[in-house]
């Protein structure tokens, strides 16, 4: 037990370096433990004076930790000084082990599907070119998460009046969806046979043939730095009407 | 361990046979065993070598005594009396040797094992209660550091739903606007109804437009609010209750209540028709009688 | 990361002292560090099971827990094995110390305390079993006081007329009288090298001993759902005379 040897070492070793404070060596020790377990049981972080009212009286406490804190220093477990008070604290470099990963599995809003949807087949495009296609206005709620799915990307910004932020799909989309291409997405014809669209949907209705290259439109500019938040807040304050629609929906 | 109950009952509450300390209530007991056990202790003998026979007798002179004292007995005190009456008895009779029951040797050697097994389990009982417990003698880490757990959203959506979610919406969407063209067509009643109200509040000639343009605001709706509002006032010059006029061709065409008409001789009728109902709703009433 | 640090710095030092053992010193080192590490964060016991589901694969978790418990002995903390599992505990001889850290404990009737041993030494037992014992009858609130404590739980269903519930007792149980299992229970030889663990007058044979595990007996049937509340209360609806002697017992 290197860790006891060590501490039991420390003991003798002082005993010879100075006579002075050799004697009690046995108190020296007791002393130690009882600092030890009073840290230790302690829900709160202690100070020297709330260690002082439980200790006996000649307790030399500041020495006392200075030793504790040196027997632990390079243990699992430290102790450590925070705001003015001692706790014993796991080590740093341990904490990963205090760290467990939970998934949660959590399904998108019929406005987000909605939104990704569109987003998927008319990229690149614009948050008022959503709401156009979706009849309804789209908060800048169900934009941040499908942000956050990885599926959609800020594209640029078309070149029309308030330079508004395009938005397009993502390779991870493509993951996701198991598609080879965005292109592979169902056209007319394919969401009519499998029963997703009736045939009574109007002679003038287009399913548009989606692209998602990287490269930009001859109407895209491409993004300035920092327009992946400050603008995103823009957007925001300029659609206000989001908010309301995000609960009257669903 | 001060902290904890006694086991045994204080001195000053164990009965003696005879004396006031009888007085003592049955609650201080655990039942009837409890009681037997506090007898046998005042023998001051081991259990084992307990006088079952003297036992039985100072339990029934206890019961007798709470009795004569009107003291109230549970149940369970009433049993174990009568059964050890049926002890003593066996115990004192000869034994009867084509007996099928338990010889009375039997039965308070039972009677002892069961004195002896709770006496037990109060010890064992006192022995744990005296171990070093958590929380009182020992104790945990008092800021114990939990396992913090990272969340990870993991979306789903599977290629269905997003199909789904682009077809219902985009065909709702173009059915939606069929029935909006629908809900914007103007009445002829409805025309009827707002330019009897708005003309008829006002004197003098005025476009027909200006009546009209609140009701104008929806591009979809104009043709519809025109049209009827065209047809209504023809009606009502028909009728004799308006008068219409207009310059040349595409000139804006002008509108106002006839002189005499007033607005008040043509709400009478009405009014009469509603049986004198508020004046102001009338119109509506008339109006929605002849749809 | 000075803990770090120290534990890079501490390795060379092992290495240079001896070559033989030198070379695992530092993952040796690491490993009772994590160790430590994982006990010392815990309030509640870990078992072998858990403390390998947190550390690497290869880890010989019996060897470092001894080492870790004798490194421990002397000190103020001590490591110790309860319930079959591992938890640091303060020193029992530091108790005075840490008074104001005692929780206040409900204190038990003399019935609760009975019926407690009753279930411990006997379990599984059913309530008509306890009432056996102790010569009287229990009354609900008895068995609910100790449920609450978290001591004693239902086990399952004896398979006789009536099925009636079994008691035994709980982990928390274990952790709290600082026993390893119930087989330490204080005692329990000499009670049952004198027969009075048994349920019927004298019989040299057949001597049961006290059974937490959690696998049913062969006359236990396992609980159902909803039993944990409903049965309970039918119970309290067939002892009647329960109740009265709720009030007299205390």
């Amino acid at each position: 037990m290197s860790d006891n040897e060590d501490h039991d070492g420390d003991a003798p070793e002082q005993a010879r370096a100075g006579n002075v404070t050799s004697l009690p060596s046995a108190t020296h020790r007791y002393e130690l433990r009882m600092l030890e377990a009073l840290l230790f049981a302690s829900a709160e972080p202690l100070g020297d004076d709330e260690l002082a009212a439980r200790l006996p009286e000649r307790v030399d406490i500041p020495a006392l930790l200075s030793e504790l804190q040196q027997a632990y220093a390079g243990r699992g477990v430290n102790l450590v000084h925070v705001a003015g008070k001692w706790a014993f604290r796991t080590a740093d470099d341990l904490a990963f082990l205090l760290r467990r990963e939970a998934t949660e599995q959590k399904k998108l809003s019929r406005a987000a599907l909605e939104t990704l949807a569109i987003i998927a087949y008319h990229q690149p495009v614009t948050r008022a070119e959503i709401e156009e296609v979706r009849g309804v206005s789209t908060s800048k709620g169900t934009i941040d998460v499908l942000l956050e799915t990885g599926w959609i990307r800020m594209r640029g910004r078309r070149r029309t009046p308030g330079r508004p932020v395009t938005y397009g799909t993502t390779e991870a989309f493509l993951d996701h969806f198991a598609l080879d291409e965005v292109r592979d997405l169902p056209g007319l014809e394919e969401l009519r046979g499998a029963g997703l669209l009736d045939s009574a949907v109007p002679i003038d209705f287009l399913v548009p043939s989606p692209d998602d290259s990287d490269e930009l439109k001859e109407d895209e500019d491409p993004l300035e730095t920092g327009d992946m938040f400050a603008d995103l807040e823009e957007e925001d304050r300029s659609g206000g009407a989001g908010d309301e629609e995000d609960t009257s929906e669903r | 361990m001060a902290d904890e109950e006694p086991f045994e009952l204080p001195l000053h509450d164990a009965p003696e046979p005879q004396g006031p300390a009888l007085v003592v209530d049955v609650d201080g007991y655990e039942g009837p065993l409890d009681l037997l056990l506090t007898l046998a202790r005042s023998q001051k003998v081991d259990l084992t070598r307990i006088s079952i026979l003297a036992l039985a007798e100072q339990y029934l002179t206890f019961v007798h005594e709470a009795r004569k004292l009107r003291l109230e007995l549970a149940a369970d005190y009433l049993v174990m009396a009568a059964w050890l009456a049926y002890l003593k008895s066996r115990l004192l009779l000869p034994e009867q040797k084509d007996d099928d029951e338990p010889t009375g040797e039997e039965l308070a050697a039972a009677l002892a094992f069961r004195l002896r097994r709770l006496e037990a389990m109060r010890e064992v009982a006192a022995r744990l209660m005296n171990r070093n417990r958590l929380g009182r003698d020992v104790f945990p880490r008092g800021a114990p550091e939990t396992v913090a757990v990272v969340r990870r959203s993991e979306w789903g959506a599977t290629i269905y739903d997003l199909l789904m979610a682009y077809a219902s919406q985009r065909q709702r969407n173009s059915v939606t606007s069929v029935s909006v063209g629908k809900r914007s067509v103007w009445s002829l009643a409805d025309a009827r109804t707002i330019l009897t109200r708005l003309v008829g509040a006002a004197a003098d000639w005025a476009p027909i437009d200006s009546y009209l343009a609140t009701y104008m605001a929806r591009p979809e709706e104009r043709v519809s609010v025109l049209a009827s509002a065209f047809s209504a006032s023809l009606e009502l010059v028909r009728e004799g209750k308006v008068e219409l006029r207009q310059s040349n061709p595409f000139a804006p065409l002008y509108i106002r209540w006839r002189p005499g008409a007033t607005a008040n001789e043509t709400a009478a009728p009405q009014a009469d028709e509603a049986a004198q109902e508020e004046g102001g709703r009338a119109p509506f009433t008339e109006e929605d009688d002849e749809r």
